[in-house]
């Protein structure tokens, strides 16, 4: 078993809105193992930055514990945080929003030094802005130019960059990259698997992109309204999903092949309002399988299979029906995607080149 | 190919003229629709997309764009040189169109009902009484309940809304609905849900459909036909299962080689290198050629031909000579 | 491994230092409108500070027998009541004028802007404090406000300014407020916070100096508010007491002879209005072209 | 929205509060005898005394202030005019329908102006009629209206002999002065219209309401001029309200018995209990013109309306 | 008794002397159209209060005299004439008896007797703002001798009575009406004169309308309007176009735009004010009479009266007007000579002198400092001028803090008395009325004098040569003596002007 390096326990955050209480996470619990990725999906709303805040507190949690290193860092004044502090860093959405527009790219990429006080000259600094560009792909020459100037793949370095400078050991991913392309996206996909193996790095990613978080994560978490619904290993959970949910939501991404036919099981409902839940399960709304026992009491999250956690009343009831209504999704006779070698004799760039992206020298 | 199309595209050019220099935002794009048919429009931000689908209405904000040249032929009508008060009579009413954001593209102070009921009053002799009725039908067949009529967009959700919005461009049992990223803002379970309704009403209104995305899976799911837009041009169309099956063009391979698929376990993507040209300063040649990892010299020069590759596959790149038929 | 002419991403040439304010200068260059508000500015300002070079004659230059000459080659306004130049006065007026409009909007702005800010940025109870008491002040309309604090502290030229400054502080705190609660939701400033930045430093370097393009566009246009208002104070025998050539002071010195001496108040009358008019126009134009919206 | 309204008039409370305190601190403040300029040069020193104690003028700032408070909530009574001897709220009350009068017929030709002008100038952006329109709007904004009003007097009265020049009590007497308010706030309100329609005629439910076949006329109307409403009745209540105690100026061209002049003089005076009850007046008349403009904005926005609760 | 009285038989109505009027009654009848039409009149202020013992200024005053009779009054040439006392007589030094019209109402029925007189009296006297016109009488001892008659009977001797009793403050009230009106006496004016109260709508216009109860002749118009215009330009205006039939203060520049004007005519004539600069005559330097002197002979006052006010008036030769009732009208202006100034001011020993000139916010006044400021640098002298607030310039020229202040000061009873014994005697220093802290003891006596003789002859000896101390002292700069400008339209007739400003209206009236 690997080292937790992260632990939620209990965790909850509740917003007071006009309504009353918004319970936008709502007692979670899990566990973020050194080195690995935790994929955290969810539909719009369901609390998945918030979570990530919290992790980072940049939230103050309404109440339940963050373990960092085994040091519950909730407790922890401001100063006494510091130091994790530079240990844990976060990369946004939206790259465009998180970057200062008064700000240079050296700026923004010097800023944590300089509050960090990491190096006590300019130099030192300067050379080691040089060094995070360098790392994340980015030419020396637009030190000086301003995030609007730069596209968004650039951007996304950018943030990158800034949030390596305190060479954290955990970086939550808060849908680095779904306001990208797809084209820039894989630069960007690859470009954080490579910093992962290179600099030790544990991830939580956040994204309500099912076949980005499969593809980049060891283990996922779906959540649903606050709460987790199923928690596996990636593989594990692709081909045994337990939670009517998480049934539903991998039914219905669209797969790009015309050679595996789905079937999206259709949800009747629309998502229900997260201020003041009663105690019920949340998903009873808009699910097929609901019985009175949903509507009287929320479902605790239990380890099914070794590793393997669900939500709900009825998950043992529920495994057979799921081959049933995806039937055969998950064989894929032909290549999904064909490789277009009866045309084009060579291979296309080399991986590793199209993943640093045009400008970079990144060490092989 | 005996069939007609019923809306046809014809070396389309739109710029749109700004302070910052001219976006060549579609350039030289050609492409048919065939009744019944569902084309899929696909292709990154700013490919231009939206340019094409607001040329075939003529609603091209002007300024500051415009359609410098080309037609759109709407059964052998040419809509770009026709008057607006005819045109009008076609909006909404033969071609309909639902835009990509639900929460902007309903007005927030009129009942959702009365949106849809302005469209019928508009194109339909009906007197008020019978309009409304039917606008809660058209609410009914949408799956919101008609009692729902006289509420305002924002008691909607975004999947309501779409739905709404849907509702709007189909009251009219349009021949041609184009649906400009229509799911893009929701989630994927809501976007099923959206997605089932849509396919099960063109079927019932025997509609054909532009289906316009980024989204290589929701083309599978619901098209028949693919365009693949590069820089303002349509460079690879296709019947669905040639164009899955064996893209030819470089960009098209890039394409499903940078998306992660939940099928595959892919250590590594590929992406295509390099990023969208300046669309104020398109390469010459072939747009796609910096990009290109078969890059000719030819392509540095001239912009390639279409070049038919089979019945219902057609490319424009300089690997497949205009007049070399492969199959 | 730059490889040439291969990505021609759309503004990335850059190389050499290029700071936001320069495009902002370049998007407002090219708006003619702005432009032409700009050079009237320059000009008035350029006759402020050279007044005395300008108009040597100085503004209190009296030659009775020479009154209400009507403009001619040695007194290109003419003459006023008192034989006095009027364009002597008026070139000495942009001084006085122009001072009062830029020193008050400065303190409403330093004040406006601080309590906006904090408001904005603390929330809560600070927030409600701050901005009921500045509803409070805007229940008074600003011209009484301001009538009052100068009959309060009496009329020189610090007090008209304090109190027309004053009365626009509640202005300001709300845009400042409404940009730094926007503001405070960015990521940007998330992400600032996550590299251990405080508040004081991300009220400085983060907040500032985005909430700098509303709080400009809305001082260019609070100085031409606080000329006018000037002008009225004196109108109503508030302001400042002659001989000072405050353009207001001088139109309401000239309102009875207003039919037989037109020129009396016919030039300080264009001049407020040449000089709100470029004001305005500077304004819209800056508002343009620090519109985010219109960036790309 | 009747809880809404409740609780927004209770807000008043504080606002009534605020504002008597800094009205009453800044007259406390001001130098000059109100005992002296009330009652003249000639008076004695012991009639000036007996003023004095008359008027609590003798007590603390703290006294002077809890009993104002005192007198006005347990007496609705706003203290008597030192001058007159008149109570101050009828002494207001009495000018007031002449500056809401005033003011309304001003804004009222600021609307049927600035509204139009700014949606055409918007619908015809870069056209010439937008050029000349904004260049009017600001003309009209960079004019001190006392000026204008000055001019106008000249022309139209002295002149053309066409309009009379002071008072406000016929039609004819209110036509200069509601121009003279009336074009500046028209300008307002044209430049506020016209960006209003612009951002909101590029909305994409006004791409939708195209799509549809409607008529360029129709979306104006039925579409846009509704969503492009809110900020112009802001700008329209704030002018109104603004209109209120700062038409003085006006007030004093054409010689109207407005509140404004009724503070201003008031002010010079140091009859203080005027200026208090003017003061609070406007800013209630005030903060009501703002709840009306905040359920004007209910009706006009259902998102809104739903908030009100 | 030597006190000039209206003894002779005057006619029981004072409107019967007066030619024109008579000339006018027989055209009247004729048409009736006109009768109903309204006097519209403007003036620069609505008034303040309609208490006849209220508030003293001009505006009130102007509206106030068509309400409230007073027991006697000065004509136009400051001969006193009856009023609602057919005749007085001098009993003692210090007691007058009135005789009482009979049969007079007030405007709220009750009749009018000896009572109301003393009533009213004492009122004044305890009025802040008219006290100082009659409380040189003793209230205690005013006698109701029978209902018609009633005995004055003042302090000390007390020379100027009867103009003080003209005055507009002495006005008759009635018990009753005071009562009733309770706190609404400033709008609920109860007096026996022509016209009565109609409407008033506060700071914009007062409607009087024609008491038909009237002791003597009825008004000769049915409704007068007063309306407040207090745009100067506007009141011409406003005459001009015809919004107005009577326009009161109309601007010296505006003189021309009236006389020339076929349908206007301009009734001017020189009134009872005085605009002064003062000094504060114990501050140095200006204690200095050399400096005083000096500064007097550095103004070109003629330059002042052209530019300010467009040779309206006159320059000032001394305290008073020549229409004032002992004026010394030999008084030589100072000459204009400022090489003669910096002379003296060199022998004063007083060659740079720092000065500020204030004013309050009025316009004349801040151009005549502004003027004087550069005529007294002129000779060397670094002068400024600064404009102050009105409660402030009161309060801080009463307490002395002035250098140089301008006022001005109307002899409202066209009595040397009151236009010296307030400005000059040193018991009156600040508020009182000498602000400029000017204290001679020979004029001290001869005010005195002036104040309690009861001989005319002794009165005016003694107001002579105090006048030709004080021009010598100059604790003013002598500045300028007023004119009334009233523009009115061709159709009315039977206006007439009074030096103390306020013009009673009864025999006016419009033709076509
Ligand atoms: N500061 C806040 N105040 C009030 N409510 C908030 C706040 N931040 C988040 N919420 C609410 O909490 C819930 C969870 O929000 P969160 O941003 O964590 O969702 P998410 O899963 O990240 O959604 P998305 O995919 O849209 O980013 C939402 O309902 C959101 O509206
Ligand atoms: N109103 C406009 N003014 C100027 N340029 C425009 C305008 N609208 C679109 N463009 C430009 O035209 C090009 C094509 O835009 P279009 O919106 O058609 O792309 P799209 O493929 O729909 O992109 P997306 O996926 O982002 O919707 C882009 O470069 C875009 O910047
Ligand atoms: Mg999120
Ligand atoms: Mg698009």
């Amino acid at each position: 078993m690997k080292k937790v390096m992260l632990e939620a326990r209990e965790l909850t955050k509740y917003f007071d809105v006009p309504g009353g209480k918004l319970h936008a996470v709502d007692k979670v619990n899990f566990q973020i193992h050194e080195g690995e990725t935790l994929g955290l999906v969810g539909e719009s709303g369901c609390g998945k930055s918030t979570t990530g805040r919290l992790l980072l507190r940049l939230l103050e949690p309404t109440s339940g514990d963050v373990i960092f290193d085994g040091v519950n860092i909730t407790k922890l004044s401001q100063r006494e945080f510091r130091k994790y502090r530079t240990q844990m860093q976060i990369v946004f959405q939206d790259p465009y929003a998180s970057l200062n527009p008064r700000m240079s790219v050296a700026e923004i990429i010097e800023e944590p030094l300089l509050i960090n006080k990491i190096y006590n000259n300019a130099a030192d600094r300067a050379k080691r802005v040089k060094e995070l560009m360098d790392t994340v792909g980015l030419a020396p020459r637009l030190l000086n130019v301003y995030p609007h100037e730069l596209d968004g793949g650039r951007r996304q370095r950018i943030g990158i960059a800034r949030a390596l400078a305190l060479k954290p050991r955990f970086i939550v991913q808060d849908e680095p990259v779904s306001a990208l392309d797809v084209s820039i996206q894989a630069q960007i996909l690859n470009l954080m698997d490579d910093l992962q193996d290179e600099f030790q790095l544990t991830y939580m990613f956040i994204s309500h992109d099912l076949s980005v978080v499969k593809h980049v994560s060891d283990r996922i978490i779906v959540m649903y309204l606050g709460v987790i619904v199923e928690m596996a290993e990636s593989q594990e959970l692709f081909e045994r999903r337990l939670h009517p949910y998480t049934k539903a939501l991998l039914s219905a991404l669209p797969v790009p092949s015309v050679d595996i036919e789905t079937e999206p099981i259709i949800l009747k409902g629309e998502i229900t309002s997260p201020i003041n839940p009663k105690n019920a399960c949340r998903f009873a709304g808009r699910c097929a399988y609901r019985q009175d026992l949903c509507d009287q009491q929320q479902p605790e999250l239990r380890e099914l299979h070794p590793g393997h956690w669900v939500a709900c009343h009825f998950a043992e009831n529920l495994v057979q029906t799921e081959d049933i209504v995806v039937g055969g999704s998950l064989s894929h006779p032909d290549s999904t995607v064909t490789k277009p070698s009866q045309v084009i004799e060579e291979e296309p760039v080399t991986e590793v080149e199209q993943a640093k992206s045009e400008e970079s020298n990144i060490s092989k | 190919m005996t069939k007609k199309p019923l809306l046809e595209i014809k070396n389309l050019h739109v710029h749109y003229i700004t302070n910052e220099g001219t976006v060549q935002a579609i350039n030289d794009l050609n492409l048919e629709l065939y009744p019944g048919e569902t084309l899929g429009l696909v292709g990154e931000t700013g490919a231009g997309k939206t340019t094409t689908a607001l040329a075939m209405m003529r609603l091209v904000p002007n300024p500051p764009g415009k359609i410098v040249s080309g037609e759109v032929l709407y059964k052998g009508k040419n809509l770009v040189e026709m008057k607006e008060a005819d045109l009008r009579k076609i909006r909404g009413n033969q071609i309909s169109m639902i835009f990509q954001d639900p929460m902007t593209s309903l007005n927030p102070i009129m009942t959702v009902g009365d949106q849809i009921r302005e469209g019928i009053m508009l194109h339909q002799k009906v007197d008020k009484a019978t309009a409304t009725k039917r606008a809660m039908d058209m609410l009914e067949v949408v799956g919101i309940p008609m009692e729902r009529y006289d509420e305002y967009p924002h008691q909607f959700s975004g999947g309501m809304k779409q739905r709404v919005v849907i509702a709007i461009s189909l009251s009219c049992n349009p021949e041609i609905l184009i649906a400009d990223e229509p799911t893009t803002a929701l989630d994927v379970t809501i976007q099923a849900q959206v997605l089932q309704l849509m396919e099960n009403l063109k079927v019932e209104f025997d509609t054909s459909m532009l289906m316009i995305t980024h989204d290589l899976g929701v083309v599978a799911k619901v098209c028949d036909h693919v365009a693949i837009m590069y820089a303002g041009t349509v460079i690879e169309h296709a019947q669905k299962h040639k164009l899955y099956r064996t893209p030819k063009h470089p960009y098209t391979i890039g394409l499903f080689e940078s998306i992660p698929n939940v099928h595959e376990t892919t250590e590594r993507l590929k992406p295509i290198i390099g990023l969208m040209p300046d669309p104020t300063d398109l390469p010459t040649g072939c747009t796609f050629h910096p990009r290109c990892p078969h890059a000719m010299d030819i392509c540095k020069v001239e912009f390639p031909e279409v070049t038919h590759l089979s019945d219902e596959h057609w490319v424009r790149c300089h690997l497949y000579p205009a007049d070399k038929e492969v199959e | 491994m730059e490889k040439k002419n291969n990505t021609p991403a759309p503004t990335q040439q850059v190389a050499q230092k290029r700071n936001q304010w320069k495009e902002v200068w370049r998007r407002l260059r090219q708006n003619k409108m702005a432009m032409v508000g700009l050079a009237i500015l320059i000009i008035l300002a350029l006759a402020a500070i050279f007044a005395d070079v300008i108009a040597p004659n100085g503004f209190d230059n009296q030659v009775i027998k020479d009154r209400f000459q009507t403009p001619n080659s040695t007194h290109w306004f003419g003459t006023d009541n008192l034989g006095r130049g009027v364009f002597d006065r008026v070139i000495h007026g942009a001084r006085v004028s122009l001072s009062i409009g830029i020193i008050s909007v400065s303190i409403a702005i330093v004040f406006g802007g601080l309590l906006g800010a904090l408001a904005g940025f603390y929330g809560g109870r600070v927030d409600n404090v701050i901005m009921r008491s500045m509803d409070i002040l805007l229940a008074i309309p600003s011209i009484l406000l301001a009538i009052s604090i100068v009959s309060a502290l009496g009329g020189g030229l610090f007090n008209v300014m304090l109190a027309v400054g004053i009365s626009s502080i509640p202005g300001y705190a709300r845009i400042v407020r409404a940009s730094v609660i926007t503001l405070k939701g960015q990521e940007f400033i998330e992400a600032a916070r996550a590299i251990g930045a405080n508040d004081s430093r991300i009220i400085m370097k983060h907040i500032i100096p985005n909430s700098l393009a509303p709080i400009i566009v809305q001082g260019t246009l609070g100085v031409a508010g606080a000329i006018l208002s000037a002008a009225g104070l004196s109108f109503i025998g508030l302001g400042l007491s002659p001989p000072n050539p405050e353009w207001g002071a001088m139109l309401s010195g000239g309102r009875d002879y207003i039919r037989d001496h037109m020129h009396m108040t016919l030039f300080p009358g264009l001049m407020i209005m040449a000089t709100i008019f470029a004001l305005n126009l500077l304004g819209d134009g800056l508002r343009d072209a620090l519109d985010p919206k219109l960036k790309n | 929205m009747l809880r809404y309204i409740a609780r927004r008039l209770l807000l008043l409370i504080p606002v009534i509060l605020g504002v008597t305190l800094i009205t009453f601190t800044m007259l406390y403040f001001t130098p000059g005898d109100p005992a002296r300029l009330t009652l003249g040069e000639q008076a004695g020193a012991e009639q000036l005394e007996q003023f004095r104690e008359i008027h609590g003028l003798n007590d603390g700032y703290v006294v002077r202030f809890v009993n104002y408070i005192k007198n006005a909530v347990f007496h609705q009574d706003l203290g008597l005019s030192y001058r007159n001897r008149q109570p101050v709220f009828a002494e207001v009350a009495s000018r007031f329908p002449t500056t809401l009068k005033l003011a309304g017929l001003g804004v009222l030709v600021a609307i049927s102006i600035g509204i139009p002008v700014g949606i055409i100038s918007a619908t015809k952006q870069y056209s010439l009629f937008d050029s000349v329109s904004m260049i009017f709007a600001l003309i009209g904004v960079s004019m001190p209206n006392f000026w204008q009003g000055m001019l106008m007097i000249l022309f139209f009265s002295v002149y053309l002999k066409w309009l009379p020049s002071s008072g406000f009590n016929t039609f004819q007497q209110m036509i200069l002065p509601a121009l003279t308010i009336g074009t500046s706030t028209a300008a307002v309100i044209t430049r506020m219209t016209r960006s209003s329609m612009l951002e909101v005629i590029r909305q994409d439910y006004i791409r939708t309401a195209r799509a549809k076949g409607q008529k360029e006329s129709k979306i104006i109307t039925r579409h846009a001029l509704g969503n492009a409403m809110i900020p112009i009745v802001t700008v329209i209540g704030l002018q109104f309200g603004y209109l209120l105690g700062g038409a003085v100026l006006t007030e004093s061209i054409f010689g109207i018995p407005g509140v404004g002049r009724l503070m201003v003089d008031a002010i010079k005076q140091k009859d203080y209990p005027v200026v208090q009850g003017g003061v609070l007046f406007i800013a209630v008349t005030f903060s009501v013109v703002n709840l009306f403009i905040d359920i004007l904005y209910a009706y006009l926005d259902p998102r809104i309306r739903s908030q009100y609760k | 008794s030597p006190a000039p009285t209206g003894d002779d038989p005057a006619p029981a109505d004072p409107a019967e002397t007066e030619d024109p009027a008579d000339e006018e009654e027989p055209e009247e009848p004729a048409e009736p159209a006109d009768e109903e039409e309204e006097l519209i009149i403007a003036q620069g202020a609505d008034a303040v209060s309609l208490d006849p013992h209220g508030q003293n200024d001009q505006s009130s005053s102007r509206v106030r005299v068509q309400m409230f009779d007073t027991l006697l009054m000065q004509d136009k040439n400051m001969e006193f004439q009856p009023l609602l006392a057919t005749s007085w007589e001098q009993i003692d030094d210090l007691t007058v008896e009135f005789k009482l019209r009979e049969g007079v109402k007030f405007h709220n029925g009750e009749d009018f007797g000896a009572k109301d007189v003393i009533y009213s009296i004492q009122r004044a006297i305890a009025s802040p703002q008219a006290g100082h016109i009659v409380d040189m009488i003793d209230g205690d001892k005013l006698e109701e001798v029978d209902n018609l008659t009633v005995r004055v009977v003042t302090k000390e001797p007390f020379g100027p009575l009867l103009a003080h009793l003209s005055h507009p403050a002495a006005a008759i009230t009635n018990e009753k009406a005071v009562t009733d009106a309770g706190d609404d006496i400033d709008i609920t004016p109860v007096g026996t004169g022509p016209y009565k109260l109609k409407e008033w709508a506060r700071g914009d216009y007062i409607i009087l309308e024609r008491n038909d109860d009237y002791w003597g002749e009825p008004a000769k118009t049915k409704t007068i309007r007063f309306r407040a215009v207090s745009e100067n330009a506007n009141r011409t205006i406003e005459l001009e176009t015809g919004g107005v039939h009577i326009a009161y203060d109309i601007l010296p520049n505006d003189i021309s735009k009236v006389e020339d004007n076929s349908d206007l005519q301009l009734f001017r004539d020189k009134n009872f004010s005085t605009t002064y600069v003062g000094f504060n005559a114990q501050k140095e330097p200006f204690d200095n009479k050399l400096v005083r002197q000096a500064i007097n002979h550095a103004v070109n006052m003629d330059e002042i009266v052209e530019a300010v006010y467009y040779g309206t008036g006159n320059k000032a030769s001394g305290p008073l007007g020549a229409n004032v009732t002992f004026a010394n009208t030999e008084l030589e202006p100072y000459e204009y000579n400022p090489e003669l100034a910096k002379e003296m001011l060199a022998e004063a020993g007083a060659e740079d002198i720092s000065l500020v000139i204030w004013t309050n916010d009025n316009k004349i006044r801040m151009d005549i400092a502004e003027i004087m400021q550069n005529q007294l640098q002129a000779v060397g002298i670094n002068a400024t001028s600064e404009v102050v607030e009105w409660g402030a310039y009161l309060s801080q020229t009463a307490a002395g803090e002035h250098d140089m202040f301008i006022l001005g000061w109307t002899t409202v009873t066209g009595d040397a008395d009151y236009g010296l014994y307030a400005l000059f005697h040193s018991s009156q220093f600040g508020d009182a009325g000498n602000r400029t802290f000017y204290k001679n003891e020979r004029v001290d006596e001869l005010l005195e004098i002036g104040r309690t003789a009861t001989s005319v002859e002794d009165r005016e000896a003694a107001y002579k040569e105090a006048q030709e101390i004080i021009r010598e002292d100059a604790p003013w700069i002598f500045t300028w003596n007023g004119e009334d400008l009233t523009g009115a339209s061709n159709r009315v007739s039977g206006f007439e002007l009074h030096p103390a400003g306020h013009y009673r209206l009864h025999n006016v009236s419009l033709g076509n």
